[in-house]
């Protein structure tokens, strides 16, 4: 009953808005059915709602964390929809209304689909109702980024359907009954083809991959989050992204249970670093700060991939991490917005003293900032440390090492990026950039993830621990 | 208790004695008979007698730098042992203390040069704040040997020692060491060929300009404290290269008094025979004197 | 059955050729078309007819046959821009690459732990053949929509490995994925065209006003 | 989050309500209005009674000896922490508390609310949060929550530091200061992680539980020593220390260089305390890297002449000279050698104690100048102990103090450092097995950095103080008030009663030198250091007696009586004030023959014609390490990393190309 009205409730939503007329009321209904989701998510995780559909429908502890980040960090961009939108009251947002509740939609059923092949369907519906959001813009370079986002992300998508195709047809070699059905699958894993299974594997992770932006196949990623509204950037670093990563922790879920591993591990492993390699390449000297924070999620999409290959050790800090990031990016990219939008550029070396202009929007940028670089008292400190102690302990000094370098420079370009915009007097504003400030609407929401993040930082309730516990032992290599 | 006495005696009344017979021995290779011995007493009292002219930019800081100056030495000379026998005062690490005071006296006596806000005067605290930096090293690796060879802690141990045996033993690394520290001794107590004493062009002074300004009393704790200085250090030097022992107290205290008086006149033919060395030459030769006593300590570790 | 099942995959791969070879789009969206009808009809051969098949005959014939053909060719009329572009690769030199990879496509299918009841059988390699077609189109093509048939290219051969395991796929699943690639090519359609109103062209290579400095 | 155990200790809780009473105190001020100042004068009030309360408990559990662990439960940092207070850990409170206190009083006065509305309520509260998580990072004892504190402790002093944001230079500080901070961080992340790999756990283990042979112990030795190296400013990672104390409020000067750097040598002091058996060549790194530090430190200090970056670079010399002392004792550990170990550790801590001190003397008293004179460049000034007599009686203070001269505290850790040194090297009552020519080499540097280091405050308090005034300013400099002048004279009156009588001090250290020895060791009755500290005070108090008895004889009365006159001029024609001997000028012979090292600039006027243009001469000491070493390591890696980044360039069909061969590279790796 709940998962329908995870999935159903936020179409109507998007019926609703689709018919109605004023380009001011359509914004209120976000927040509105943002929260009613949010609300059924937290009756979820406190329900623990059995499968249904036969198995196709199911919340486990995996799908139940990324649920709860995706309906936390969607309230907030509801809500910072509403007061955003309006100030953009000559462009319809009707399309975009739109396109955020049928993702929103698309996302809650990745997050509960059991069934591999309804999974596929439902990133793919995620990839489509977020194209027109990137294009809200409606200028070349938002017409490029969406162009490069629909088709790369389309050819991943692909990929994957194909990995999917050799992950069924490995049960067909096996003798067995094929199905893309999760828990048969796992249950069966040790008889599945092992060169099918590693085939499958590739694909599915090149292709999930893509969409999840873990290097070289990351490639739209810096275009799309650069030219979409900070509120669509949040969107996709923190909801799309856990999406896609879901998708792929499903499959490493099969392989996990299929005796040898380390062709996996070492893969995850590989890409993750090479995404974490990339990101600090991109992020030192980079002047655009919305595309920084793009390399930003490549390297936790990166440090996330390490995680899942290093195991048990780094499981639990990973799940945290995904919740983490996705908050925390939510922050970062609603509050670039902002900034975007008080100085109508994005170039970081025009913008200056922005603590003294947006004092609110300038703190929260920077407590941000210092929470995914992994400072404390921020929670992407304990997840961040988790991941590195994990890869210490789970006997990759090496691994560790490298990853630490990698934060090291991405820090220093992150650094150097974003404190001289933070500090200093702000330039006098010219005539045609109107006074953007500080409101309640877009302030509000990112300050409370901060606090939620800021929380987590120092407390972890039980309820949580315990899911995500139980998250990371469905993650473990099967004995 | 004696001993104390003769200590305390020596300390007070002997050192003005040591730049007579200095002068003397220069006035000698001059080919002049040369002012008396005694001249430096006479000079002291009289100098204590007069009045002071006080520059008007001064401070306390002034006129304190002669005074704790010559406290620091005062208290230096109590821990130095003079001869064959030991300092009145002697513990664990007194070394460490007396090389300090010798700071603590430089560090007063600069301070009172800069207070008086003299270009000139700034020029000789430059100059000895520089030269006696790197002055330090030698005398501390002095120490090192001297403390390895005794097996002490405390000036009174390191050269009450027998250190005839020593010599017999660590010959080499004493010379060396003897070497570096006799050039210690001229520049610490700013002889030729470091520094001229009786020089009268303020540009190539080093000691003397820095205490242009000092009159009257003061003057003379500036003149007492530099000559108890030569005193102390002479006899820690002396003590190192003529190290005999007779082995009766009042021989032994003897002893010392001439070999004190042979170094005085060593140090007056060296300012005779030697020029003046050109500024830019002396921290060379300090860090030469370095290097030796490096040389003489890494000997004796082996 | 089995050999009239070959055959048409044989077209297929034929087929492959023509759309990598042309330079005109219309001929390069039937040839797509095309390729789509066949592969609608080959799960009919498979297997014996139900209700189920009729229904996934009809779905695929209608969307990939009738449908998207269709959208490209309405994209196409509002670009309504004749211009030569240049590929990266020259059609020859890519047609060269594509029977070199049809050909390796037949070999590395052949090593391939295939269940038994597939072996010997041409959809493997003609799934191959078909998919690196695609890649081809994609990466060496600059025309948008030029690479949407790219991508259809590629679509088309991972369906043809998806006919081996009919059974896996339920009808949802499998009027899901339809349903995603006929809403996808719909936006894609759009996008094209604004392409075309913003920049004057279609040339994707032009768009590259998003990239790293230096 | 709950507190396991019965209730706290009393030593704990008075240090518990410090913590919080500090961290809170300035969260009034950031609601309250601004103009009155009501704000500053709670938060001074809060920090006072916080610093009271935390000092007390410090006291109470040096005293006493005795040591608590709490384990805080209930989902607290995921895994639980544990905090605690033991003899170690309070004799590193004693300064926090001791400057923190003195800081706020301070800042009171020399940053006022009612001068800044903006700036003042924002420093008011990151000072307290600092103090805060400096004792947090002194009392964690567990990995999570040292870190936790640590970090804060970074932001909070990037804040501090980054309040006058509006100067190029404070930004430019704050930004280096906060990615070396970051960088320090990190390499923590690799310690910590490899000391839970070692131990299993998070939790600190106590003092000589582990081995310290082992490759993975080597790899904890230097990952603390690099990660705590950064924050104590051993070179070459001191990088971010000179500008960032130079651009901080003196106040935030004084409690980084007083007890932030100290964190650094916390974190190594703890971590070798885990070790019983370390290998030698530990404590000879240590030995090697305190003797770099110290006289690469000293001799940087000489060639500036901005007060601040002088003050800062002699925090590197004395965290060197720290380091050292920490050397002596590891290496005794290693050979077995109590009286070394009693000696150097006893050294260092006394001299982090005593550094603490006489630093934020000097740092409160050169922010009173600045704040008096309007610059921080000295050979702007001259004269300002006429002005401001008390603050140049106080600097003066500390100045000595810094040089290690008697009677003065500085000189008795020195002392103790001495000491142990020449026991290794005459291998009195000890055996040293290794490191004896470096620990013979360590004496000399010892003594060259304390001639140096008295060259270059004597530079500093004579340019300064003496003399005259070397520009015509607009304002007349005036005394600082109370509010400045008390913390100042708490922390001159400590420096000389530590001096004069160290047997208190050292009274206090034992306990915490017992702390670092192995519980198995038998140390937890106490300690005693084999030095004779009753002598120093016979010795000073003979000083004194022997300075009051000459003033009479030389300065009593006489016919002659005393006359006033100009300075001797030598004859010069109109000397004018700025012909005085400038802090370059009295540098400059030194800063020549290091300049191989210090790589002095010289701006240079050209001078041509018969009659030139009066020009400017100058020269500076730039951060060497930073400025020939780092950034052009940096610009070369990032030119060479550059053409990589065209990777990102835009054309679609090559992106896709991205994807194929991805998957080919994979299949082909695939088993």
């Amino acid at each position: 009953m709940i998962y329908l009205a995870l999935l159903l409730l936020p179409l109507a939503g998007a019926l609703i808005s689709w018919f109605t007329g004023s380009n001011l009321r359509r914004p209120r209904l976000l927040p509105l059915f943002g929260a009613a989701h949010f609300i059924l998510t937290l009756l979820a995780f406190m329900g623990g709602p059995k499968p249904v559909l036969s198995g196709w429908l199911a919340l486990d502890p995996l799908g139940m964390v990324a649920l709860l980040t995706i309906s936390t960090l969607y309230l907030g961009c509801a809500v910072y929809a509403a007061g955003y939108l309006p100030s953009r009251r000559r462009r319809s947002n009707r399309v975009l209304c739109l396109g955020m509740l049928v993702c929103l939609s698309a996302m809650s059923l990745v997050t509960m689909a059991h069934h591999l092949g309804l999974l596929w369907v439902a990133m793919e519906s995620t990839t489509l109702s977020m194209a027109p959001l990137i294009y809200f813009n409606r200028n070349a370079r938002s017409i490029e980024a969406t162009w490069k986002y629909l088709l790369i992300c389309s050819v991943g998508i692909a990929l994957a359907l194909l990995g999917l195709f050799f992950l069924a047809y490995a049960t067909l070699v096996a003798g067995a009954e094929t199905t893309l059905l999760l828990e048969p699958l796992i249950a069966g894993a040790r008889r599945l083809s092992p060169a099918w299974l590693n085939a499958a594997f590739i694909f599915l992770l090149v292709g999930f991959g893509t969409k999840m932006g873990l290097a070289p196949l990351h490639t739209w990623k810096p275009d799309a989050y650069g030219e979409a509204p900070g509120l669509v950037g949040a969107l996709l670093s923190g909801g799309l992204v856990n999406c896609a990563l879901l998708g792929i922790i499903r499959v490493y879920q099969i392989c996990m249970a299929a005796g040898d591993v380390r062709f996996y591990q070492q893969t995850m492993i590989g890409m993750g670093l090479l995404s974490m390699a990339f990101a600090a390449l991109f992020m030192l000297r980079q002047t655009d700060f919305k595309r920084m924070l793009a390399y930003s999620s490549v390297e936790h999409v990166g440090l996330l991939a390490v995680a899942l290959g290093v195991g048990r050790g780094a499981l639990f800090a990973a799940l945290f991490h995904l919740f983490n990031n996705g908050l925390t990016k939510g922050v970062l990219f609603l509050t670039s917005g902002n900034i975007h939008r008080s100085y109508g550029t994005k170039n970081a070396e025009q913008v200056r003293g922005v603590l003294q202009r947006l004092p609110f929007t300038g703190g929260l940028f920077l407590a941000g900032f210092f929470a995914i670089t992994g400072s404390p008292p921020f929670s992407p400190f304990l997840s961040e440390f988790g991941i590195i102690s994990g890869t210490f302990g789970g006997g990759h000094p090496l691994v560790a090492a490298l990853m630490l370098l990698f934060l090291a420079i991405i820090f220093m370009g992150m650094a150097s990026t974003i404190l001289p915009m933070m500090m200093g007097s702000a330039p006098r504003e010219s005539g045609t950039v109107v006074g953007y400030r500080d409101r309640f609407f877009t302030v509000a929401p990112p300050l409370a993830l901060m606090v939620v993040i800021l929380v987590l930082g120092i407390w972890l309730p039980e309820p949580l621990r315990r899911l995500l516990a139980d998250g990371a032992r469905l993650l473990e290599v099967a004995p | 208790m004696t001993d104390l006495i003769i200590h305390l005696f020596l300390v007070l009344l002997m050192p003005p004695l040591l730049l007579g017979v200095i002068s003397r021995t220069k006035a000698l290779f001059a080919g002049r008979s040369g002012a008396p011995l005694l001249q430096p007493y006479y000079d002291l009292a009289r100098l204590f007698r007069k009045g002071m002219v006080l520059s008007d930019t001064t401070t306390w800081l002034f006129r304190s730098g002669p005074v704790v100056t010559l406290a620091t030495v005062l208290v230096a000379s109590l821990l130095i042992p003079l001869g064959n026998h030991a300092a009145p005062l002697s513990f664990d690490g007194d070394m460490i203390l007396f090389a300090y005071l010798f700071a603590l006296g430089r560090f007063a006596t600069i301070l009172a040069a800069l207070d008086t806000g003299s270009s000139f005067e700034g020029m000789g605290a430059a100059r000895e704040a520089t030269y006696s930096c790197l002055a330090e090293p030698t005398l501390f690796f002095a120490l090192i040997v001297l403390a390895r060879l005794s097996g002490s802690l405390s000036l009174s141990g390191m050269l009450t020692q027998p250190l005839g045996a020593v010599w017999a033993d660590s010959g080499a690394s004493l010379l060396l060491l003897v070497g570096a520290l006799f050039i210690i001794l001229l520049a610490e107590n700013c002889r030729i060929p470091f520094d001229d004493p009786n020089t009268h062009l303020e540009l190539t002074m080093i000691h003397e300009v820095m205490v242009l300004d000092q009159s009257g009393p003061l003057l003379g704790c500036v003149l007492y404290g530099a000559a108890l200085k030569l005193f102390v250090l002479s006899a820690f030097f002396i003590r190192i290269v003529l190290p005999f022992r007779t082995g009766d107290t009042l021989a032994d205290w003897g002893l010392f008094v001439v070999s004190l008086l042979l170094l005085a006149i060593a140090i007056g033919t060296v300012e005779s025979v030697m020029a003046r060395f050109r500024l830019t030459r002396i921290p060379q030769l300090l860090i030469g004197a370095g290097i030796l006593s490096s040389f003489a300590t890494l000997l004796i570790l082996r | 059955m089995n050999s009239l099942m070959d055959q048409l995959l044989v077209l297929v791969m034929l087929l492959n050729f023509l759309g990598l070879g042309t330079s005109r789009m219309q001929v390069a969206i039937r040839t797509v078309a095309f390729q789509g009808v066949i592969l609608g009809l080959l799960p009919g051969l498979a297997h014996t007819f139900s209700w189920h098949l009729g229904m996934i005959t009809l779905g695929i014939i209608l969307a990939k046959g009738v449908l998207i053909p269709w959208l490209l060719f309405r994209a196409m009329r509002r670009v309504e821009i004749r211009e030569a572009v240049e590929p990266f690769l020259s059609y020859s030199a890519t047609l060269l690459l594509a029977a070199v990879a049809t050909a390796l496509a037949f070999v590395f299918a052949a090593k391939l732990p295939l269940a038994p009841q597939h072996q010997g059988l041409l959809f493997v390699p003609a799934a191959i053949a078909t998919i690196i077609t695609g890649f081809l189109v994609l990466t060496t093509r600059k025309k948008a929509i030029t690479q949407v048939i790219g991508y259809l290219i590629l679509e088309n051969g991972i369906f043809i490995f998806g006919l081996l395991l009919s059974q896996a796929m339920p009808v949802m699943v499998e009027a899901g994925v339809l349903l995603d690639l006929i809403v996808g090519i719909f936006v894609m359609g759009i996008i094209i065209n604004q392409i075309s109103r913003e920049f004057s062209s279609i040339d994707t290579s032009r768009l590259t006003a998003l990239r790293e400095e230096r | 989050m709950f507190l396991a155990g019965e209730g706290l200790s009393p030593s704990a809780a008075l240090v518990a309500a410090g913590i919080l009473l500090t961290a809170c105190s300035g969260l009034p001020g950031l609601v309250l209005a601004r103009r009155d100042g009501t704000g500053q004068k709670i938060a001074t009030l809060l920090m006072v009674a916080g610093s009271g309360l935390g000092l007390a408990g410090a006291l109470n559990a040096l005293l006493t000896g005795a040591s608590a662990r709490y384990v805080i439960t209930g989902g607290f940092l995921v895994v639980g922490g544990e905090w605690g207070v033991d003899p170690l850990s309070a004799f590193f409170l004693i300064p926090l508390f001791l400057l923190a206190g003195c800081g706020a009083l301070y800042g009171s006065g020399y940053f006022p609310e009612a001068k800044h509305p903006s700036a003042a309520p924002r420093l008011t509260f990151f000072f307290g949060l600092l103090a805060a998580s400096v004792a947090l990072v002194f009392t964690a004892r567990d990995a999570l929550l040292f870190l936790l504190a640590w970090e804060v402790m970074a932001l909070a002093s990037f804040f501090a530091l980054t309040t006058e944001d509006h100067r190029k230079e404070v930004r430019e500080a704050g930004l280096l200061f906060l990615v070396a901070a970051h960088m320090g961080t990190l390499v923590l992340f690799a310690h910590f992680s490899l000391l839970k790999a070692a131990t299993s756990s998070f939790t600190f283990p106590g003092a000589g539980s582990l081995s310290g042979g082992t490759a993975p112990a080597a790899a904890i030795f230097l990952t603390a020593l690099v990660g705590f190296g950064f924050k104590a400013g051993i070179m070459p990672l001191h990088i971010w220390l000179p500008s960032a104390h130079a651009a901080a409020p003196s106040h935030v000067s004084a409690l980084m260089s007083g007890v932030i750097i100290k964190s650094g040598i916390y974190g190594i002091v703890r971590v070798t305390s885990f070790y019983h058996t370390p290998p030698a060549w530990w404590g000879m790194t240590l030995l090697t890297l305190g003797i770099i530090s110290a006289v690469a430190g000293v001799l940087f200090a000489i060639g500036q002449h901005d007060l601040k970056r002088l003050l800062a670079y002699h925090s590197i010399e004395n965290i060197g000279i720290i380091a050292m002392g920490i050397g002596v004792a590891l290496i005794g550990r290693s050979s077995g050698s109590l009286p070394l170990e009693l000696l150097g550790m006893g050294g260092a801590l006394l001299h982090l104690l005593n550094h603490a001190l006489f630093k934020g003397l000097l740092f409160l008293g050169a922010g009173s100048v600045i704040h008096a004179v309007g610059t921080r460049e000295i050979d702007l000034m001259g004269g300002v102990a006429k002005r401001l007599p008390l603050t140049g009686l106080f600097f003066l203070t500390g100045a000595a103090a810094i040089c290690g001269l008697p009677p003065l505290n500085g000189f008795v850790s020195e002392y103790l450092i001495y000491l142990g040194l020449f026991r290794g090297v005459a291998g009195i009552g000890t055996v040293v097995t290794s490191g004896l020519p470096l620990m013979a080499l360590a004496i000399p540097a010892l003594a060259l950095v304390g001639g140096l280091a008295l060259a270059c405050f004597v530079k500093a308090y004579g340019v300064v103080f003496l003399g005259v005034h070397r520009q015509e300013s607009v304002t007349q400099p005036h005394e600082a008030g109370l509010s400045m002048l008390l913390p100042m004279g708490i922390l001159a009156l400590l420096c000389v009663l530590i001096g004069l009588f160290p047997q208190g001090g050292i009274r206090l250290l034992e306990p915490a030198v017992a702390g670092w020895f192995p519980v198995s060791a038998g140390m937890a009755t106490g300690v005693t250091l084999p030095a004779p500290v009753g002598w120093i005070t016979v010795m000073g108090l003979l000083l004194i007696f022997f300075t009051l008895a000459i003033i009479p004889v030389a300065l009593k009365k006489r016919p002659g009586g005393i006359a006033g006159a100009v300075t001797w001029d030598c004859g010069f024609l109109r000397p004018t004030p700025r012909m005085q001997y400038t802090a370059s000028s009295f540098a400059a012979t030194l800063v020549d023959l290091f300049g191989g090292m210090l790589r002095p600039r010289r701006h240079r006027p050209k001078i041509s014609g018969p009659y030139p243009e009066p020009a400017l001469f100058s020269s500076h000491v730039p951060e060497v390490v930073l400025e020939l070493l780092y950034l052009p390591l940096l610009k070369r890696g990032n030119e060479l990393l550059m053409p990589l980044r065209r990777l990102q360039h835009g054309q679609i069909p090559l992106y896709i190309l991205y994807i194929f061969v991805t998957v080919i590279v994979l299949l082909l790796l695939a088993p």
